[in-house]
C-alpha cells in the first residue's frame, strides 16, 4: 500500500492506493474506477459511484493543474519518502532562488518598463509582449531585483525564451 | 446571384461565409496565409489561394494580392468578414474600381462613420443623441471648457486628445475643482503625448454597451434586428454577448431602433451594420460608434430572429430588396454567446498558442458553435486569440443561461488554455445571472477566485486524481525499466566480444 | 421538480436526456454496461453505475438491476429514452411498485398500444381510421375471406399472420385470381412457420409514413406538435426525416393532428407520444400504430416549434400541467434529420465497428448534432448502428436541404465506415428534393450508383490522391530502409563476434 | 521522375510525379499541394487551386477506397514496372483463386443457407450474421462452388474470422 500526501490550496490530503479500484482518502475508504479517455489528458473517474470528468495540465515546477466541475487546482503529489526529505531541507526551498522570467508564448517585444538592478515588487509589470494582436503584461511572481535583461524591445522571441531574470 | 465569392478573411468568420456561400450554391474562394494552409476554411472552399507569409500585413492585409487573385479566378464578389479589411474604405474603393462587388456599405459610407467626429456630428443632425462632450470641436481654452461643463453636467471626465490607457484623463464632479484638475490634466497629457489638448465627456455611470442591428438595402430600405447586450468586455474585448438584453422592454427597443435606422439612414448605409450605443442607468442611451460590417456576435440575432444574417448580406449586395419588412421580424427566445479564446483566465488571460489535441464539442438542443479549429489545428501568434464561438438558444433567458453552463461544461479543447472557465464562473455569478453587470463589471468586480464555496468546489477530487495519475506515472515507469533489463540481448552479445578481447 | 433522475438507456439517446436534466438542474443517473464504461452518458451523468455485461439482455435490460440502482441511489424517477425497456409494461410497473416515476406513460397505456390487435380495436371505437384489413380477427377461412375481399378493395395483400420477411405474401388485385393465391400462401406459410393461417390487408400504393408527436399530462390535457414524414426506410429502419411533410398542407395537418389527439386520448395517454399513419396518393391516412415512448427522430419537431420535448416530458412526469395549448403552437421553417449509422453504404449497409479515430463536427448556424460518440470511442457489435443525428433548420424546405448537403460535406468520421455517403446521394436525388418519394423508394427506385455524370463525380482526383499516398508511401519505406542500413552499429558487432568462432 | 499508372472504374489515368508541386495527368500538368490533416486519413489537396477534402480507407486487396465530393472511389495505383509485370503475367490473376468470406465485424452466425459442394452465383447470400441488432447478408462476390464451411449457426465469431470459401 502506497501512501501519497497530495496539497490543494495548501490544504494536505492523505492518499492511500489500495488497489486499483479502492483508497482510502484520511479516514475513509472509496471505490474508484479511473479511464483515460481517447489517450488525451482527459479522465473519467467514478468515486463511489459520482462521475467526475477531469482535464489536467503540467503546472508549474512539478505540480499537476487538475480542471474539474469548471475549476482549476494546482496539485502537489509527494509520497511519504519524499515528504520527509523536503521537511528534512526545510521549507524555504521554493521561495529562494533566481526567477527566470520566460516567454509563455511566442511574439514581439513591446516594451521593458524595467532596468537591470531595479528592485521590483509582487505584482509588477516585468515586460510587454505583443502576441495574437493583444498586449500582454508579464508580472513579477514576487518581489527582489531585476538581475540581468537578456531581450531588447522589437524583438521578436520564441516561446520559453528566458526574458529577464529577477533575484 | 454571384457566380463566385472570394472570402477575404480567416478563422471562424471565413467558414461562417463560405458555409452561407455553399449554402446558396454560389462558388467560394478562400485565401490563406503561410500558417494558414491547414485551416478549416481552406478546405471548405471550392478554391484556396496563397497570399504571403503569416504577418497579416503579408497576407490578410495584402490589397493588390486580393485584387488580383478575384481577377485571377473570376469572383464577381468580396466579402471582407470583420477585422482586416473589413472596414477600411481604401478596399471597399479599390473592389469598385475593379468591377468586383463588395459585400458591404459604399465606401462613403465607411468613411463617414470611420472618423469618430464626423459620425458624431453626421449622426447629431439627425437627430440621435451622441454622449455630450467636446470631442471633435479642435483645441478649446480653459476658459471655453469651464463654461461648457455645466451645459455637458457632472460628473465628467476630462480626456487627452491624443491619448488614451487613462494618461490625462481627470472625473471632474463639480465646477470648483475643475480648473485645477484640467491643469494636472494637461500637465500629464503633454508629458505622456507631447500634447496637452483635452477634452471634457459627459460620465455615463454605470453604462451599458447595446448594439442593434441593421439591414439596409438599395432602395432605401432599413430595418433593425433588435438589440445585442456586449457590457461583458475586459479591455474593451467582448467576452459574452446577449439577445435581448435583459434590461431592454419593448418600449426602449423601439425607441432605440429607431433611433439606429435613423443613424443608418444618415449616411446613406446599404448592408448589415451596426448602431452601438451606450446605456445609462435611467435609460438615456447615446450613440458610441457604427460598425459597417458584419459583427463577431452576430450570431445570437440569428438564433432569435431565425434570419440569416450574412445569406442577406449577400443578397443585398447582389441588388435584391430586403426579404423582410420591420413588421415581419419576431424575437423568439433568447440567446447567449461565449467567446472561447486561447488564453490562460488563470494567468492574466495571457494568450496561448500550441496544438489543439483533443477537442470535445457541446452539441444537443439549443447549442450552436462557430469555429475554425479542430484537432491537430495549431494555434498559432499571429492572429487573434478567438478560437470558437458558442451560441445557446433557449425559450428565456432562464433556460439559455442553463443551457450555456452545460454546454461549457460539456466543451474541452485541450493543447491550448482556454478562458472556458471564466466563462463558466461568469455563469454561476449572481450578478450574470440577475442581469446586473455594466462595462466595468468584469475588470472591477469580477474573480476567478470568488467561488470557493460552493458545491462544485471539489479539492479532494483534484488530489485524488492528481495522485491517481502520479501512481500510474510511477508504475508504468517501473515496467519501462523492468522491460529495458529484459531486452538487452544484442548487448550481451556485445559485453561477451568485448570480454573475450579485452 | 424531481431530485434525482436515473436515465436507463445509453447512446446518444442518454446523453440528451443527461442534458434535459442538467438544463433544468436535477442530478442525473446513468447507467451502463461493461462496453459502455466510456461512453459519454458516464461522462456527463452526476453518478453512474455499472449493470453488467455488454450484451443487452445482462444489462439494459435488466429491470430488477435497474430498480435496484434507483432504490440505491435515491433516484425520484427513471428515463427510459427509446429501444430497450421504453415500451415494456413491465418496466413501467416495476417502477410504479418501487414508487419510482416512470417518464412515460400508464403502465395500461403501454399495453393497450401495444398489442396491434387491441391497438386497432381502441382507436376505431374512438372513429379512428385504420388500414382496412382482418388483422386482428382470428382464423378466418377461405370463404369468410372471399366474402370480406370485395370490403376491403383491391388491390390488397393476404399476408401470414405467423410470418414476416415477405413469406406466405401475395399481391392481389382481383377476385377472380384470389383463391389460387389464397392456396398458394397457405402453402408457403405452412411450409415456413408451421402455420398456414392469413389475413388480408388493403395494399396501400404509393404509401407515406406520417406521424404525429403527441403530449399529453395528467389532467387530460393533449396537444399535437405537428408531423414528420418519415417515410424514407430501409428494412424498416427510417434513415432520413423531415418536419413538416412535404405533402403536407394546413388543412390535412389540422385533420390527421385531430385524429392523433383522438388516438392518445382513447387510451387516456399521458406524456409524449407518437401516432403513425400511413397516408395514400388520395390523401385519405390510417392509423398505423402508436409508440408509446420519445421518438429517435424527435429533435425535427424540436426544431420547428421551438418546444424541449424531452422537458416537456420531464415536467409531465412531475405532475406539472402543459406548458401549451394547442394555440401556442407555430410551425416554423424546415427540419431534417439524417440518421448516420456505422454501416457500408458501399457493402450493402453491413455494420461497421471499430475504433473512432477521428471526427470532424459540422456546426454553424442551423445544425445541430445528436451523438454519444467522440475521437477515441469504441463502436462495438452489442447495440445499434446508430452513432449520431444530423438536423438542420432552414426558413424553408430548400434552404434546409442545402444546409444538409453542407453539413453532410463537412461531416468526416474516420474509423468506422459510415452511411454518410448514402445521405449526400439522396439529398442530391430530384425525387428527394421534390419530395416524391414513399416508403419503397430507397430500397426500390434509389441507387448508390446512379450519380455518376454530375459535376461532384471526379475520378481523375481520386486517381490523383491515391497515386500521391502511394508514392508517399514508397518513398517513407525507403527512408526507413536508408536508415536501417544506418542503424546497425550493434549487429554488426554480434556479426562479427559470430564470424570469429564459426 | 516517376510515373503511375491509377485504376478508376476500369478507367486507366497515366500519373507522372515532377516534383512535390507538379504533377502530369495525361499530357497535361498541374499545380497540386497536399497536406495531411491531423495526422489521419484525411487530406486536403489544392490543384490547380482547387480545393479537395479527401479520406480513404484501405480497399481489398492492394486498392485504396478514396471519398472526394461525397463519393467513394475503388483505385489501383501501380507504377510501370508492376503494370508490365501484370500484363505479362495475363489478366486472370484478381478472377481466379479460392475466395474467404471473412467476418466483416464481430457478430452472430444465425444462418448458413448453402452447403459444402453447392454452386453459387454472384450476390447469392452465403451466411446470415447477427450485429448490431441487425440481421447481415453475406453475399458471395462471384461465381463459384463452396469449398468449405467453417463455422455453424449459433457460434459467435471475431471480427476477420473466415467463414466459408468459394472455389
Amino acid at each position: 500500500m502506497i501512501k501519497y500526501i497530495a496539497t490543494v490550496a495548501e490544504k494536505e490530503y492523505e492518499i492511500e492506493i489500495v488497489d486499483e479500484h479502492h483508497v482510502i482518502i484520511g479516514n475513509r475508504l472509496y471505490e474508484i474506477d479511473l479511464a483515460s479517455v481517447s489517450e488525451q489528458a482527459v479522465y473519467s473517474l467514478l468515486v463511489d459511484n459520482q462521475s467526475y470528468e477531469i482535464y489536467t495540465y503540467p503546472g508549474d515546477s512539478e505540480n499537476l493543474q487538475v480542471f474539474v466541475l469548471g475549476r482549476m487546482y494546482d496539485v502537489r503529489v509527494e509520497d511519504e519518502r519524499e515528504r520527509r526529505l523536503r521537511a528534512q531541507a526545510g521549507s524555504t526551498v521554493a521561495a529562494g532562488g533566481e526567477y527566470h522570467l520566460k516567454a509563455p508564448m511566442p511574439g514581439l517585444v513591446v516594451n521593458i518598463p524595467v532596468q537591470e538592478g531595479q528592485m521590483v515588487e509582487k505584482g509588477q509589470v516585468l515586460l510587454i509582449l505583443e502576441s495574437m494582436k493583444m498586449q500582454n503584461e508579464l508580472k513579477s511572481p514576487r518581489a527582489g531585483k531585476v538581475s540581468r535583461i537578456r531581450v531588447k524591445p522589437g524583438e521578436s522571441v520564441e516561446q520559453r525564451t528566458t526574458l529577464l531574470s529577477v533575484i | 446571384m454571384f457566380k463566385k465569392i472570394l472570402v477575404a478573411n480567416r478563422g471562424e468568420i471565413a467558414v461562417r461565409i463560405l458555409r452561407a456561400c455553399r449554402e446558396l450554391g454560389v462558388e467560394s474562394v478562400a485565401v490563406f496565409s503561410e500558417a494558414d494552409r491547414q485551416s478549416l476554411h481552406v478546405r471548405y472552399a471550392d478554391e484556396a489561394y496563397l497570399l504571403g507569409p503569416a504577418p497579416a500585413r503579408d497576407s490578410y492585409l495584402r490589397i493588390d494580392r486580393l485584387i488580383d487573385i478575384a481577377r485571377a479566378c473570376g469572383a464577381d464578389a468580396i466579402h471582407p468578414g470583420y477585422g482586416f479589411l473589413a472596414e477600411r474604405e481604401d478596399f471597399a474603393q479599390a473592389c469598385e474600381e475593379a468591377n468586383i462587388t463588395f459585400i458591404g456599405p459604399r465606401p462613403s459610407a465607411i468613411a463617414a462613420m470611420g472618423d469618430k467626429a464626423v459620425a458624431r456630428a453626421t449622426v447629431t443632425k439627425a437627430g440621435v443623441p451622441i454622449v455630450p462632450g467636446t470631442e471633435g470641436e479642435g483645441s478649446l481654452t480653459d476658459d471655453e471648457l469651464l463654461a461648457l461643463a455645466p451645459k455637458i453636467g457632472f460628473p465628467l471626465l476630462i480626456k487627452a486628445t491624443a491619448g488614451g490607457g487613462g494618461k490625462g484623463m481627470r472625473l471632474v464632479t463639480s465646477l470648483e475643482e475643475m480648473p485645477a484638475l484640467l491643469q494636472a490634466a494637461r500637465r500629464e497629457a503633454e508629458a505622456a503625448f507631447g500634447d496637452g489638448n483635452v477634452y471634457l465627456e459627459k460620465l455615463i455611470e454605470g453604462a451599458r454597451h447595446i448594439e442593434f442591428q441593421i439591414l439596409a438595402d438599395q432602395y432605401g430600405n432599413v430595418i433593425h434586428l433588435g438589440e445585442r447586450e456586449c457590457s461583458l468586455q475586459r479591455r474593451h474585448q467582448k467576452l459574452v454577448e446577449e439577445s435581448p438584453s435583459p434590461i431592454v422592454d419593448d418600449d426602449l427597443r423601439r425607441r432605440m431602433g429607431d433611433v439606429a435606422v435613423k443613424a443608418a439612414q444618415a449616411v446613406k448605409y446599404v448592408n448589415a451594420g451596426t448602431i452601438e450605443f451606450l446605456l445609462d442607468k435611467d435609460r438615456n442611451f447615446y450613440f458610441l460608434e457604427m460598425n459597417t460590417r458584419l459583427q463577431v456576435e452576430h450570431p445570437i440575432t440569428e438564433m432569435v430572429t431565425g434570419i440569416d444574417i450574412v445569406m442577406e448580406q449577400i443578397r443585398i449586395a447582389r441588388g435584391r430588396q430586403l426579404t423582410y419588412t420591420q413588421d415581419d421580424i419576431r424575437f423568439n427566445g433568447a440567446a447567449i454567446e461565449c467567446r472561447i479564446n486561447a488564453e490562460d483566465p488563470y494567468n492574466d488571460f495571457i494568450p496561448s498558442t500550441g496544438k489543439i489535441v483533443h477537442i470535445t464539442t457541446p452539441t444537443g438542443p439549443g447549442v450552436r458553435i462557430d469555429t475554425g479549429v479542430y484537432p491537430g489545428f495549431e494555434v498559432t501568434p499571429y492572429y487573434d486569440p478567438l478560437i470558437a464561438k458558442l451560441i445557446v438558444w433557449g425559450e428565456t433567458r432562464g433556460q439559455a443561461i442553463l443551457r450555456m453552463r452545460r454546454a461549457l461544461e460539456e466543451f474541452r479543447i485541450i493543447g491550448v488554455r482556454t478562458n472556458i472557465p471564466f466563462h463558466q464562473t461568469l455563469m454561476d455569478s449572481h450578478r450574470f445571472m440577475g442581469g446586473q453587470y455594466d462595462t466595468r463589471f468584469v475588470e472591477e468586480r469580477f474573480s476567478m477566485q470568488n467561488a470557493e464555496n460552493d458545491k462544485a468546489f471539489r479539492p479532494e477530487i483534484a488530489a485524488l486524481i492528481a495522485t491517481l495519475i502520479t501512481h500510474r506515472q510511477i508504475e508504468r515507469a517501473a515496467q519501462i525499466v523492468q522491460r529495458n533489463e529484459r531486452d538487452t540481448s544484442n548487448w550481451k552479445w556485445v559485453g561477451r566480444w568485448e570480454r573475450m578481447h579485452r
